[in-house]
């Protein structure tokens, strides 16, 4: 599999606290890398530092084979990142197709074009009954879909999804895992913040667990499930 | 039937407190006119409009005047104001009678259709050294040579500096300081134990009303001494003394009139000034009675129908009010500018005092101001 | 779109007859059409991009100045200064931007105020640059196709022209992408970012666009009053007034700037001429009204009126 | 007088404005602190503070120490009823409604006093307006003195309420998390008509302390001193109580300095030019702190 | 029904012109820990709201031991004894914890019995004294939930409703928070539980009210409707 991402020796430091240090990872195109570890392990960190929206302490980003450390974020996504955000971020004074509008507006200018790529985005997600509300007034199910509707318009290569399935109810939640997996049919790569261990277990083809910052296992996800430190850490004994 | 004149004032906004006092000053002079007479048998009215304290209010009452057929507008107070107002009537060919802004540019080079009764920035600084000049003449034993200079940087005290500084040179005084301020939280202590240094022997001092007051009081805390101050504007008010107290004794200020002025009539308009006003009257309402004198003048002169008849009219006043000689005249650049006498007011055991010119002063000057240390 | 552009041309229509109406209402009328255009302009930067600029009077005052100064000191044509006035208005919007883009929310507005106020020293300070405290005149205009400059019927369809232009700016960019990066930029800067948008960029680009139209309605208000201060021009609350304009209007709007000039400066009028001495007090009482009834601005509230009405009704079905 | 001695006039000088700008900024800075308002009226409650000081001393003779008695307390009533008729509405708009609104009350205020009192600038005449005494050759003004030390009671009883007291705790916590507040049984809206009231208790106190040294005018000096409160929070760190000495004395010493040795026209510029260096290099203020989002 | 202490009858609950709760009716007995479960977006949170007085209900009444709320206010509601667990935890983030946790004794009764109330928290959460010091905005997510349940008990409350505390958290944390509510419940302190994590509420909880839409569809005893085929179809992805 060729090799969309690659990060080397990722290292984030707030003040005295380092709450990433020295993680690698690497993805290829239609692959599903799953990221787990504790609340505060540095994981949402992590994904900041990749996409450009946290500075770096050290550490070597490259996409496509070209080496992107210290882009900005929004180049980034002009080359072909997209990104949901843990905490939803609508922008909530706009409908949700407008939303979705600043988004596809990346890669065409004119806003037929726009509109045509937002509405199949929307169709994609499940919102397109929705286009005209404001976004400030969807539940949390639907802001999750806008998000991630948001993050697909821009046509990405690669996409971080931070834990877009919390609070989700086991219906809502299947589907969730269904859809993420259609993405990978297209070609798309995926990088995924989840606590909820049922997506992580169907979804991911490599897990990487973080505890405080460090890199505490890596592997299939059967592997880490049955790894000691990772019980020990994260998932608890019944 | 009555005679409608339009009269654009500041009642609201930065410069109200003129505004008022200008208001008393047209009223009294309109009561005095129509228990006269009128004009030629006809009530004389004002129509108020109020200008805000901004020029685009001014320019929409002056459009409404102009519009209405008033035979002359009389306006308004600060130079920003009076400035585009001059502007505009002149272009619509309304006779414009300029209220209180005292700026030189209002009549320098002015305009066919303005004309002003009162002082400006020339005059004032020219009676400013002119007094200078006749201290230093009768006292000789006491040098003035020197002079500090502190101003605010509006357009008045801006331009009344830059007069002095001419006259300074011309007449021989060292300008040893000069020194220029904005409104704030007024702290003037920096620039007056610059002052100090400078050692100047005479303060020449042109600021906002409300400056004055804490200039004063700084001036004696940080023992800033002069033989003679002189401070614009702010030492003409009444509120001056009140509030700065014996402080304010020695201080020199120039005005367009004053109560005990020698001129006819002043005594008893100061009583009815002060009647209306309810309080101790300034120049302001003086210059607010001159004003409209000098319309009243005019429109018996002139057809109140034709604007050019009443601006010839206006052109070729020559009368005397209780505050002042008036004919307008042009020369040395201004037009349409009454070539007034400024008087010099001297603050006397916290009372107003006319010192300068010898010839309408009621009392000599009290010269050279002690230092503050043996008041 | 059409449906804005429409109304824009109604309104041009109704502005065209409106000095053979209200031949003896000109000042007022360039009043409201100078703050419409100013408060639009302003919107793009302060609603349509969410950066709250208390220093727009700085654009205005440069404006006027450019126009008056050129006149009277090198005979250049007020069309010329304009345009001249509008490149630097932009430049130095680019500089300012630059240097306060990275405050946020309360601290950017007040750091435009900082900034405006220096520039108002400057303004009075620097004789040499701007004729100093005692202001400048405009004594002569050139009259192009024997058109009277000076004259409220001329100056009146220049305000209109203003007015008119910014407004069809308006309502071309909220259609635009440019409109969409404008306000995802004012919603949420990352989430901008995540959508590939350079948020600087876009501020500095709102922020030159919006001083450059401003400046020019400063130059036509330059020749409106044919004589100018610097006090006045850079004052602090023309800046607060031409916000206040547009935020009563209804911010990020197509027409609640231009409702907010006719509101405020009508009413500024109305008031004025009934009240005396009290208006201003009545004024203050307006906008307190305005705050607590419509807080979105009139044309802000009756728009959300309009969708979350039409929202409610179809969730209900 | 030797430039030494010159220098240290003007930083005594400067530390001595620097308290009464600290007192004009600290009651915006509880405010902001607190609702996350910014006022726009707070200089008019200062200016409203020197009128009520003019009035007691035209109608009873009191000194203006004395008239605070009175004043504080009428100023803290004025800001609950402001609070509670206002602001209250306006707390959960738009963050731009309470900006307008202030602007609206600053109007309001301005232009009341103005149709009450007329126009002419007001002042109290008191015996020590211009009284100095000297320490170690430096010229002290005594109302500045006072004034400072009313700047320091003051902010270190503001410290204490915030700090030791219950209702303090009840405000910070209300400042941290209003709904947070709420659930566990803190009448927020109760807090916030205090804080509104404290704010312009404050600033009525500094306009009554300051009226003997300053002047009042109805509808031009409460600008001033907004602008003033504005970059003295800023510099010491908007929201933090007790910056606003730092903030304060910064600005006095830099604006002081600044006009005794460069060009003293430029004086307002001094303090605004530190106040955008501030902003552009530590947002948070000389003290203030970061607050990390949860 | 004297023992319940809360008691909601037949509201309609709303957001400006939107109505988003249609006629719920539920109750909750003295001792008792009840869930109430649903879709997203059914308007769980709506009903908690308008229990503890963010909002008012457009119709129906709300008793809160014994006595209806009309129009009271948040604070009011935690005088009566009602402590609401926000979702967002709405903690104080520069206070410490132990700042926090005096706050939650804020009102004058909480007050008297603070000490007391406060080893009832260390002991049902021993970790706490472990960060006492540290200021809660710096806290794990996990770590501040178990503060915002301890918080909440300072209050000394008659009840306690708490909304999706596991939202977000960590296997590990999510069986910890758990727990924590369970061993509160033993104590006797009736709570009204919303949550996502259907299997955990059936086997905590007494009761279940299930919400579709804003309508209750369904409510009864956790241990019958385990077995529900609607709730294992709908709820538990079986
Ligand atoms: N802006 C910031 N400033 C200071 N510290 C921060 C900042 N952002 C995160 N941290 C700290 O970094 C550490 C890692 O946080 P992060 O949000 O990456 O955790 P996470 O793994 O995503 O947790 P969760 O599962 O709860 O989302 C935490 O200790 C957090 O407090
Ligand atoms: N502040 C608000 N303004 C307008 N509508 C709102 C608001 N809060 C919630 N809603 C709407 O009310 C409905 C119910 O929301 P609520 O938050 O009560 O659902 P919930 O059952 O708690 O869902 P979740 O599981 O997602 O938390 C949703 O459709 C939501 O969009
Ligand atoms: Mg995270
Ligand atoms: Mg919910």
């Amino acid at each position: 599999m060729p090799n969309v991402l690659r990060a080397d020796g990722i290292t984030v430091k707030f003040g005295g606290l380092t709450a990433v240090n020295d993680v690698s990872l690497s993805l290829g195109s239609g692959e599903i890398l799953g990221l787990i570890g504790p609340n505060g392990a540095g994981k949402t960190t992590l994904f900041n530092a990749v996409t450009g929206f946290a500075p770096m302490h050290s550490g070597r980003i490259t996409f496509l084979d070209q080496d992107i450390t210290g882009l900005p974020a929004f180049k980034r996504t002009r080359l072909g990142f997209g990104r949901t955000f843990q905490t939803e971020r609508p922008f909530e004074e706009l409908t949700v197709l407008e939303n979705v509008l600043v988004a596809a507006f990346l890669t065409v200018g004119r806003r037929s074009e726009a509109e045509r790529i937002a509405r199949s985005v929307l169709e994609q997600v499940g919102l397109a009954d929705r286009a005209h509300q404001p976004a400030l007034d969807l539940n949390l199910a639907r802001r999750r879909r806008l998000e991630l509707a948001k993050a697909l318009a821009v046509k990405p290569k690669v996409i971080f999804l931070d834990e877009i399935m919390a609070g989700l109810n086991p219906p809502a939640l299947r589907e969730m895992i269904a859809f993420v997996r259609s993405l990978t049919a297209q070609g798309l790569a995926v990088l995924m913040v989840e606590h909820i261990m049922e997506a992580i277990i169907e979804l991911s083809d490599h897990v990487i667990v973080l505890a405080s910052g460090e890199k505490i296992a890596e592997g299939t996800p059967h592997q880490v499930t049955s790894d000691e430190r990772v019980i020990e850490a994260y998932l608890g004994t019944d | 039937a009555q005679v409608e004149i339009g009269v654009i004032n500041s009642l609201s906004g930065n410069f109200a407190a003129f505004g008022e006092r200008y208001r008393t000053g047209l009223q009294v002079a309109l009561d005095e006119i129509n228990a006269n007479g009128g004009i030629k048998g006809q009530q004389l009215t004002l129509s108020i409009q109020d200008d805000r304290s901004e020029a685009k209010s001014a320019l929409a009452a002056a459009e409404s005047f102009a519009s209405k057929g008033v035979p002359l507008v009389i306006g308004s107070y600060a130079s920003s104001i009076t400035g585009p107002l001059a502007q505009f009537l002149t272009r619509q060919k309304v006779p414009l009678i300029v209220l209180g802004s005292a700026d030189d540019s209002i009549t320098k080079p002015g305009s066919p259709w303005v004309f002003r009764a009162k002082h400006n920035s020339t005059i004032v600084a020219k009676a400013y050294f002119d007094y200078f000049d006749h201290l230093k003449n009768t006292k000789k034993d006491v040098p003035l040579e020197t002079v500090a200079m502190l101003y605010g940087n509006g357009a008045w005290p801006t331009s009344l500096a830059k007069e002095g500084k001419r006259l300074a040179s011309e007449r021989g005084y060292k300008v040893v300081g000069d020194q220029a301020y904005d409104q704030g939280v007024t702290d003037f202590r920096p620039i007056l134990n610059r002052f100090r240094g400078a050692n100047a022997d005479v303060l020449y001092i042109v600021s906002y009303a409300e400056d004055g007051v804490a200039i004063t009081r700084q001036m004696r805390e940080v023992g800033l001494n002069a033989k003679v101050i002189a401070i614009d504007t702010s030492a003409a008010l009444p509120s001056f003394v009140q509030q700065v107290g014996e402080s304010a004794d020695y201080v020199a200020t120039a005005v367009s009139w004053s109560q005990d002025v020698k001129y006819p009539g002043a005594q008893e308009l100061y009583e009815r000034l002060k009647a209306k006003a309810g309080g101790e009257p300034s120049f302001y309402e003086a210059e607010g009675y001159l004003a409209l004198m000098v319309a009243a003048d005019a429109l018996r002169r002139a057809d109140p129908k034709s604007r050019e008849s009443v601006r010839e009219a206006l052109a070729a006043t020559n009368i005397t009010t209780p505050v002042t000689t008036v004919s307008f005249k042009s020369a040395d650049g201004f037009q349409g500018q009454n070539p007034i006498r400024s008087l010099i007011l001297q603050i006397q055991d916290g009372k107003h005092v006319t010192v300068f010119p010898e010839d309408l002063a009621a009392k000599p000057p009290q010269h050279p101001t002690p230092e503050w240390s043996s008041r | 779109m059409t449906k804005h552009l429409i109304g824009l041309g109604l309104l041009l229509a109704a502005g065209i007859a409106y000095p053979a109406i209200f031949p003896n209402n000109l000042t007022i009328a360039i009043s409201v059409l100078l703050f419409a255009g100013w408060a639009t302009s302003w919107d793009l930067l302060g609603g349509w991009n969410g950066q709250v600029s208390l220093g727009h009077a700085s654009f205005v005052g440069l404006g006027a100045y450019f126009v008056a100064i050129g006149q009277s000191q090198f005979g250049l044509a007020p069309w010329w200064t304009m345009a001249m006035a509008a490149a630097f208005a932009a430049i130095l919007g680019y500089f300012w931007g630059w240097l306060t883009f990275s405050l946020r929310g309360p601290y950017f507005s007040l750091s435009t105020i900082a900034v405006a106020e220096i520039l108002r020293l400057v303004a009075i300070n620097e004789d040499w640059l701007t004729g100093g405290a005692t202001g400048v005149f405009i004594a002569t205009l050139p009259e192009p196709f024997g058109i009277d400059l000076f004259s409220r019927t001329a100056q009146f369809y220049m305000a209109l022209a203003f007015a008119a232009v910014v407004i069809a700016t308006v309502i071309v960019i909220s259609r635009a992408r440019f409109g969409f990066q404008l306000r995802a930029v004012r919603e949420d800067e990352d989430s901008a970012m995540a959508a590939g948008i350079d948020p600087t960029a876009t501020k500095l680009k709102a922020f030159m666009l919006s001083a450059a139209l401003t400046s020019i309605g400063g130059g036509i208000y330059g020749i409106v009053l044919a004589f100018i201060e610097p006090h006045v021009m850079f004052a602090l609350l023309l800046s607060v007034q031409i916000a206040l304009t547009a935020i009563i209007g209804g911010r990020g709007t197509i027409w609640g700037p231009a409702a907010g000039a006719l509101v405020l400066v009508g009413a500024g009028e109305m008031f004025r001429t009934t009240f005396a001495e009290a208006n201003m007090l009545i004024y203050g009482i307006l906008i307190l009204v305005v705050v607590l009834f419509v807080p979105r601005g009139i044309v802000g509230e009756l728009a959300r009126r309009h969708i979350r009405r039409l929202y409610a009704k179809r969730a209900q079905s | 007088m030797a430039g030494i001695d010159i220098f240290l006039q003007n930083v005594a000088n400067g530390v001595l404005m620097g308290g009464v700008y600290a007192l004009i900024g600290i009651g915006l800075t509880l405010v902001f602190g607190v609702m996350r308002t910014i006022n726009f009226a707070h200089g008019d409650f200062v200016v409203l503070g020197m009128y009520s000081a003019v009035l007691f001393n035209a109608l009873l003779g009191w000194d203006p120490y004395l008239s605070l008695l009175l004043a504080m307390p009428i100023g803290f009533l004025t800001g609950v009823i402001v609070e509670r008729f206002i602001l209250s509405r306006v707390i959960d708009a738009p963050p731009e409604s309470a900006l307008l609104a202030t602007l609206g009350i600053s109007l309001i205020i301005g232009n009341a006093i103005l149709l009450t009192f007329g126009g002419e600038p007001r002042s109290v005449q008191v015996s020590y307006a211009s009284s100095t005494f000297s320490i170690a050759g430096v010229n002290v003004s005594m109302v500045l003195l006072l004034a400072g030390i009313a700047t320091v009671i003051m902010i270190a009883a503001l410290y204490a309420l915030l700090n030791r007291t219950e209702i303090g705790r009840a405000i910070r916590g209300t400042a941290e998390n209003r709904l947070g507040a709420e659930l566990v049984g803190i009448d927020t809206r109760r807090i916030h008509s205090i804080v509104f009231g404290l704010g312009v208790m404050l600033a009525v106190m500094a306009g009554v302390t300051l009226i003997p040294l300053l002047f009042a005018t109805p509808t031009n000096t409460g600008a001033v001193f907004t602008l003033k409160a504005f970059v003295v929070t800023v510099l010491g760190g908007l929201g933090n109580v007790g910056a606003a000495i730092a903030g304060g004395i910064l600005l006095g010493v830099v604006e002081v300095l600044g006009a005794s040795y460069f060009m003293s026209e430029y004086r307002e510029a001094y303090g605004l030019i530190a106040f955008l260096l501030i902003l552009l290099f530590r947002p948070e203020g000389l003290f203030g702190r970061t607050v990390k989002r949860v | 029904m004297s023992d319940a202490i809360l008691q909601v009858d037949n509201v309609d609950l709303g957001y400006g012109a939107l109505k988003v709760v249609y006629g719920a009716s539920l109750h909750v007995k003295r001792g008792e820990l009840v869930g109430l479960v649903g879709g997203n977006g059914s308007g769980k949170s709506t009903i908690l709201r308008a229990i503890s007085g963010m909002i008012a209900p457009w119709s129906g009444r709300i008793l809160f031991d014994g006595e209806e709320i009309k129009g009271a206010r948040p604070h009011q509601m935690a005088r009566k004894g009602l402590a609401h667990v926000p979702m967002g935890r709405q903690l104080f983030p520069n206070m410490t914890v132990r700042e926090n946790l005096m706050l939650g004794a804020y009102l004058p009764e909480a007050k008297a019995a603070r000490d007391e109330n406060m080893a009832r928290v260390e002991a049902l959460f021993p970790d706490l004294i472990r960060y006492a010091d540290a200021m809660a905005g710096q806290l794990s997510g996990g770590q501040q939930q178990m503060v915002a349940i301890a918080r909440a008990l300072m209050l000394g409350p008659k009840m306690l409703i708490m909304d999706e505390p596991s939202l977000g958290l960590s296997p590990l944390f999510v069986k910890q928070v758990m727990a924590a509510i369970r061993r509160v419940a033993e104590t006797g302190l009736p709570i009204l539980l919303v949550e996502q994590n259907v299997k955990q509420v059936l086997a905590a909880s007494h009761r279940v009210y299930v919400l579709e839409n804003g309508r209750q569809v369904l409510d009864g005893p956790s241990h019958e409707l385990q077995g529900h085929p609607m709730i294992r179809k709908a709820y538990l992805g079986l």
